[in-house]
């Protein structure tokens, strides 16, 4: 290491201190207060062991979902994003020399737009609850309202990111209730809360708490006007009506499931689809089919005079870097999969989710399912002890418990939402349940 | 020379195949879901592992990344990124954690995340950090949150935020998100910012100044300490984009600058590859007055074990769900380890001395407007080519891709005509440095003809983007929906060719005609 | 159309910069090693990690494997290899255990080979399996050793090992290795194992006769119960050369037809991709009367737990230091747990279906010499485009590269004339059948100078190996050393360039006269 | 999966069991008798938890050498040899479209004739004990001559392998003793043992017991016409004089310590160069420098008239798959590292031999090292209790002990060869010595 001489020599520049004269003394600072550096092999040996101490699910099963999945992901997706001329590139300003990733994105929107049942869907955005910040802002754009709402069984970190991304333009979020009962929406709720000032209703299939609505392929005849916000888990449209055939304006969702696994919650794949008529009002970034001069089919980023490098304050969105490379595993994900393939993974997460939440329930002093909806891979069930004290006691046999429901919807204090997925074995559902029975 | 891998150009959705994917067996649900919600059809391939592996192996190589060469794309700090950040940022004990896991399951994450936080503030000159944005511009966001929170608190209704014109564009957008407007003040004969025009620009309804030091001419704002005058005194706050830190850490920061409020690009300067588009991660630093603000938890450390707090009542809440891009935190600490202080000073200096030692060879065969000293990027024009042979900034952009360059960010800032802004980073060679600039200087020689109808080398060759735009053609789906409205299907023989470029061959002609034919 | 990609030809010893690579720090040793024997330079480059990886991420791109396309090499069985053997062999708990801990401390890997031997028992018929061997050559040598200790153990003087002439070229060197003297037997008219041939080869000096069952071309010796008869009644063993178990798998095996010794080549049956040469495994499996020769150790079971068990009197002692090509084995046994016996049955016959597929639909075109019926693979002549148009198959397999294609093998079994031997395996689509045929018979049609000045789309054109075996420069330094004869150095221009090549530019000109001018 | 009709009925066969029909029925068998197939998920799953109860580097200090090092991998290796165009790749027959691995094979033998101070270094060998095999014949070969001389103290496989490579061609294995103060090979023995019926001399450095012998320089000199074969330690060659400066006519080694995992001592890389005049009669695959129609540089295989493919019975081998990867591995690993960082790693094991050897002598009862010459980064040390037990003792500790030497060299029963490279931090030693006081 250390500078090259020869090139300060040849542009006769003596030190580099030189470099550096238009840096005010004022604003200098000595270094870095930072301890000196290691060699690539104390580096690695240094946060391995520092990361030895996290629990994973390769010792430990993990019953927790709320929004990131354990899902099992084929070989070949890692074969795929590690291929260094996709992941070293910058996002493919220069299209002709970067036909791959422009390629592999459009494909990754084909595929969102096939399971959605949408026209034009973005290269990607953080992660769902900034999709769906995204999503109300542009519901504001498209009808020029400032009322949004949104279903009060919903993650509470989802809720705080969307009124942050409200409160700029200003955006009122009202929620709807939950029927106590089935776990679907409250119809009545919902349509009680509907008025000319809506700009936007947000709806989840499956919502929080796991269920599948049986009303929503109607739901459009209670908001009228408003636009129909969906958010999808997109592993259960292998099996699920696509929101688009029950007149969806935005999809959106969170993507990690399909090839990404947890890593603590980030990075993560925020979906964003919407009809063709919407397509300019959209965020994000876009790729759209072309060709070149010689009339063969290539593939650019498109719709550029709506982003932020071209119409700055007047963007439809400030997104910059996205989550692409996220988006090739996630189209990586699906080519291999394939149809009957997602169809057959949803399908065993119905089935897995069903024979636990029964088992469950079986247990005494367990209440599970607590609603009688519609399942995908998570249900809410009520333990007999406190579910921080529930975890805990997991914990300490090796399994990561649920997701206690106290904060998310005050409502369901002392419930918790368990996940699971293809990932379990049915060692591990029995070994779950003989841990639960411990404190029944 | 240079050649560009080419494979033929079908999409997965065109490949046939039989899927080899298997799942484990269960017993049939007769009625998994609702009967109103079942899907009849899912238009997605169904294809072996070979296939889908063949595929993106294949549509990799039609991709150039900095692995494959230098990619000084200015303003994107294109560095290599050492591969042991590849190593630890895809253990199991970072893929395989739950982000709703007990604080004591998580220990190891914890303390990097702290401990990198801590890094942060000292590379920054801040006082606390949080790592939960996503990317630069979500950092940004939640930084103008911050400023949005603090006057609230303070009871002050200030509505705009001051932005040089030369910014970054996610400056102003993430600024007119967090709903201030938006005042765009323009620059100096200098290249700088105009002292006079900031003075009049803020006022007591400025919220904040945003700004990068560099700015993206590459120049340093020695003015910097009578901007923080100017703005401190109007009551606003100094907002700094740290994407282009790059440049300066070690000598300054900042915080010693006295900026509030600063965001870093960890997929700029620490080790991420961009991964075609992102993922990136944000995290924003910030000084004692603004650290009540920070989203929710924040990372402590309480008797030897790390937690989370989120009893903060002032907090903005949350920008996004969990903790940030937790693989892409773990790569950033990694390279912070590795270099350790003199060596993140070391890489800031090679940095500016890769950018100075380039533009001292090109200055003379192309524009340099503005002063001479550049940090780690330098703006050139290359007006004179325009005048002389009709070959514009994108032209040459374009030529340079043939030799197996990456072309420099062209057109930006706005205020230079013919702009390429280059930005060598402090991982290249003088070889691969002396190579561009020998390059450049070929293609100012070069037949216009050649230049203007580049790439020759590339996998596609010069692309339409008015048409992509015209068409907004954004998903397979919606291909074949145009195409059936059209009404020309794919004959046999065409099949896997786009019969839709076919069928506009004739606007062609004229694009044809306007760059010349292609002289391979 | 298909395009090679193509970067700058340097070799990294002519590369430059500045290495990066950091040991952790420790005291200087004044006496490290006997002065005697001190080195005083050392001729490798030093570089940074960005030009290192950028140097063999561009030369990767410049190489063709399955994973990029169709690779029909006949008795090479190119097929897919699933990415989860990947996966599985590179579990640190497979990369970083020592072969000489104890027992105790790798149940799991001895477990593994134990059930890998297992299956492979039952895959080939035998009741024993040694999975020491690195690769098929390697397993036929151990054989040939197996062989020479049963006779030499029975008090029986045989010298002599029995081939057909079809054979794979390392038949007759493992067994001139081991010290067999090779007799090599004409095929008959039908292309097999000429019985009367063998008969009269045979005696009571043959240790062995060595096939493979489906044999090179593809067909499958029907008498191979006659050939058992015959070498069996000689007192000789019967040798089976497992490459080719591809495609019989689950409807016959070696064991059943009689053989006493056969080898694997888990790199062609079992999801072993070929490293571009190796490394490979290839396990030796034998009839109870073999397996005591047997190398040491074996894996046994006692009690539930797996051991080794090195006291075995009559073994032939080691033929590599320890257990075989570890992480390989690995492979094949995810491999098996996979497809299951059902599924390698099924594999066998995609195979042969494949290979009877693609020869119906070019046995018009080209000549099919013997028998209809095929196995995994089929032999076709292009005798009569050499004849008709001076077209060898040396040509259309370089013109077969032009499309992005794999050739077949060439040339090879020499008793068909101008050979291309196809082996499409079990993984490829029709649809990449069809494009193959449709190539094949398109070359077919096109101008010979086209075909013989092929290829035109790969990273290099046509190769002069006369010279390279001519100079025989295998490495810088020689290529240096023969420079510095010549005295010809590189000026600086030419930096990079092969000035030894320039020099002799003179002999090329003829090559390209006989092989026409490049023809893009 | 299942069997494609359309392939069939296209060319007019109704089943697959006609596409068998030359299998004789005598012959044929039903099917496999093996379990059902799996998923893709469950194999993994396996083949992870039947894994999980070895004990790895990753959780105990390793101090066994022997031939299989545990050595630090810088990342970039495993990045190059993972790009699938190199490892998907056959052998290079089609070397126009496989300019890739042809260059970077022709690089690694460049690197080893660098190292090593020979001109002919061939694409690799299984092994380095393989290789010493086929250096045998090959001296033979050289010069028709029959007994070949190997030091006494070796491991005991690789004499067991060199014994089945020279069973062929009837070449008498004899042995040479140690010096058993200085643990450098007894030049009187050797003396002694030599005559004009020696085909070949084989000397390792550093030996088997770690030593750098010091006079090996002028070895020639003793051993006069016979060749001369120099087995390394391709790490040691960092900071060692090239055998090619004493008159080696062939260099062996084992490549593994070149950027290869141990993977329980397989895939391993067989290092085999010789000299110029000497390279029709190598054995294996090499690559060549060449041009092509154009002139431009480029590489093939080439000297394939040496091999079984050509030659058939007459081959100077049978090698056909080699470790071809391997050899790209220890390419990227030696430039990766460069020059100096070679140095600095045979510098650093050197050191930490050194250290470690001193301080178990410093243990009560231990007697270490044993012998006064030079160590690379083994030696030899006599425990107080039996190396078995000691070893037994170690593993309770999550230590992986050393090598017990009876089997090898029967005279050093009772001793036990430790190995201890530049990845045993302070701790590990540490660590290492209270295990091993706590026998003392
Ligand atoms: C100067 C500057 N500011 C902000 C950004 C936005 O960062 P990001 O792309 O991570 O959103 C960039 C990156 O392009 C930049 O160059
Ligand atoms: C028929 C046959 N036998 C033997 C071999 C030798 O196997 P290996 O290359 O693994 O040494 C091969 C491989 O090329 C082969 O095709």
């Amino acid at each position: 290491m250390g500078i090259d001489r020869s090139m300060l020599d040849e542009i006769g520049i003596s030190n580099i201190e030189e470099l550096f004269s238009d840096v005010p003394i004022g604003v200098r600072v000595d270094g870095l207060n930072l301890p000196n550096g290691l060699s690539e092999m104390e580096v690695v040996e240094r946060i391995q062991s520092m990361l030895g101490s996290n629990l994973t699910t390769d010792d430990c099963p993990c019953f927790c979902g709320g929004g990131v999945y354990h899902h099992f992901i084929p070989s070949a997706v890692k074969t795929i994003i590690s291929r260094s001329e996709f992941y070293t590139s910058y996002t493919p300003y220069q299209a002709e020399i970067s036909q791959g990733i422009l390629q592999a994105l459009f494909e990754y929107q084909s595929f969102i737009a096939a399971l959605t049942g949408m026209d034009a869907v973005n290269s990607s955005n953080y992660d769902g609850a900034t999709a769906l910040g995204e999503a109300a802002t542009m519901c504001h754009r498209l009808n020029g309202k400032r009322k949004f709402l949104v279903p009060e069984a919903m993650s509470w970190e989802k809720k705080s990111v969307l009124r942050n991304y409200a409160w700029g333009p200003g955006i009122e979020i009202v929620e709807y209730a939950f029927d106590t009962s089935t776990g679907e929406l409250s119809a009545e709720d919902l349509r009680s809360k509907m008025s000319e000032e809506i700009s936007g209703v947000y709806i989840e299939v499956p919502n929080f708490l796991g269920v599948i609505d049986s009303q929503i392929a109607s739901i459009r005849e209670d908001i009228k006007d408003a636009a129909l916000v969906v958010g999808v888990n997109p592993i259960s449209l292998g099996i699920l009506k696509p929101p688009g055939e029950y007149g969806a304006d935005i999809v959106i969702g969170e993507g990690q499931v399909l090839g990404s696994p947890m890593n603590l919650g980030g990075p993560l794949l925020g979906i964003f689809a919407t009809r063709q008529e919407h397509v300019r009002k959209m965020p994000g970034r876009v790729i759209g089919l072309t060709k070149d001069v010689e009339g063969e089919r290539a593939f650019c980023m498109t719709l550029q005079t709506r982003e932020q490098h071209i119409r700055r304050s007047k963007a439809t969105s400030n997104i910059c870097t996205n989550e692409a490379l996220m988006a090739v595993a996630a189209a990586t994900y699906l080519a291999l999969v394939g149809r009957d393939g997602l169809r057959k993974i949803a399908e065993v997460n119905i089935g897995k989710a069903r024979s636990l939440m029964k088992s469950v329930g079986e247990l005494d002093g367990f209440v599970s399912p607590v609603f009688t909806g519609y399942h995908f891979n998570e249900f809410v069930m009520k333990p007999p002890i406190e579910p921080e004290g529930l975890n805990k006691h997991l914990l300490r046999k090796s399994i990561i418990g649920g997701l206690p429901l106290d904060k998310h919807v005050p409502r369901l204090g002392g419930h918790m939402l368990l996940a699971t997925t293809e990932v379990h074995r049915r060692e591990d559902h029995e070994r779950f349940l003989r841990a639960l029975a411990e404190v029944s | 020379m240079y050649r560009q891998a080419r494979y033929d150009r079908k999409m997965i959705f065109e490949k046939e195949g039989e899927t080899d994917f298997a799942m484990p067996i269960q017993e049939e649900l007769s009625d998994a879901v609702p009967k109103t919600m079942i899907r009849d059809r899912l238009e997605i391939p169904s294809l072996p592992e070979r296939e889908v592996v063949k595929h993106y192996t294949n549509l990799s190589q039609m991709n150039f990344g900095v692995d494959n060469g230098f990619y000084p794309l200015g303003s994107c700090t294109m560095k290599y990124n050492p591969k042991y950040a590849d190593t630890v940022s895809s253990l199991p004990a970072v893929a395989n954690i739950h982000p709703y896991q007990a604080e004591d399951s998580i220990q190891g994450a914890l303390q990097l995340m702290y401990e990198l936080e801590k890094a942060l503030c000292e590379i920054g000159g801040v006082e606390a950090v949080t790592l939960q944005p996503a990317a630069g511009a979500h950092g940004e966001f939640t930084g103008m949150l911050l400023a949005k929170a603090f006057f609230a608190h303070k009871g002050e209704n200030r509505t705009e935020v001051v932005i040089p014109d030369t910014a970054h564009g996610t400056n102003p957008a993430s600024a007119a998100m967090a709903g201030f407007n938006v005042t765009e003040v323009p620059s100096s004969a200098t290249g700088c910012v105009d002292l006079d025009a900031l003075q009049s620009a803020v006022s007591e309804n400025t919220a904040a100044f945003m700004i990068t030091n560099p700015n993206t001419l590459g120049i340093f704002e020695e003015d910097v300490q009578r901007i923080a005058e100017i703005v401190h005194g109007a009551g606003a706050l100094l907002y700094y984009d740290g994407a282009n830190l790059n440049a300066v850490m070690g000598w300054t920061n900042p915080g010693k600058m006295d900026f509030d409020i600063v965001h870093f690009n960890l997929h700029k300067t620490f080790a991420t590859p961009h991964g075609g588009g992102g993922p990136g991660a944000g995290p924003v630093g910030v000084k004692k007055h603004i650290e009540p603000f920070l989203p929710v938890p924040r990372i402590v450390r309480k008797n030897g074990r790390f937690g989370l707090d989120y009893d903060r009542p002032d907090s903005i809440g949350k920008v996004r769900p969990f903790f940030g891009n937790f693989a892409v935190l773990v790569r950033a600490y990694s390279y912070i380890l590795r270099m350790g202080g003199d060596g993140l000073k070391e890489a800031s200096e090679k940095a500016v001395l890769s950018s100075n030692y380039m533009k001292e060879k090109l200055k003379g065969v192309f524009d340099l407007p503005f002063k001479d000293l550049r940090k780690h990027e330098f703006v050139i024009s290359t007006k004179k080519l325009k005048e002389q042979k009709d070959v514009r900034a994108l032209d040459v952009a374009k030529r340079l891709l043939d030799y197996g360059l990456h072309a420099p960010t062209i057109y930006f800032p706005s205020l230079v005509e013919e702009a390429l802004m280059i930005e060598p980073t402090e991982t290249e060679t003088k070889e691969t440095m002396d190579q561009y600039v020998d390059v450049l200087k070929k293609i100012a020689d070069e037949n216009p003809m050649l230049i203007r109808s580049a790439p020759h080398n590339t996998s596609a060759r010069r692309i339409d983007e008015v048409y992509a735009a015209k068409e907004a053609i954004l998903s397979w789906r919606s291909f074949k929906k145009k195409e059936n409205e059209r009404g020309d299907r794919p004959s046999e023989e065409d099949k896997g060719e786009c019969t839709l470029c076919r069928s506009i061959v004739g606007d062609m002609d004229s694009l044809k005609k306007r760059i010349g034919r292609s002289v391979d």
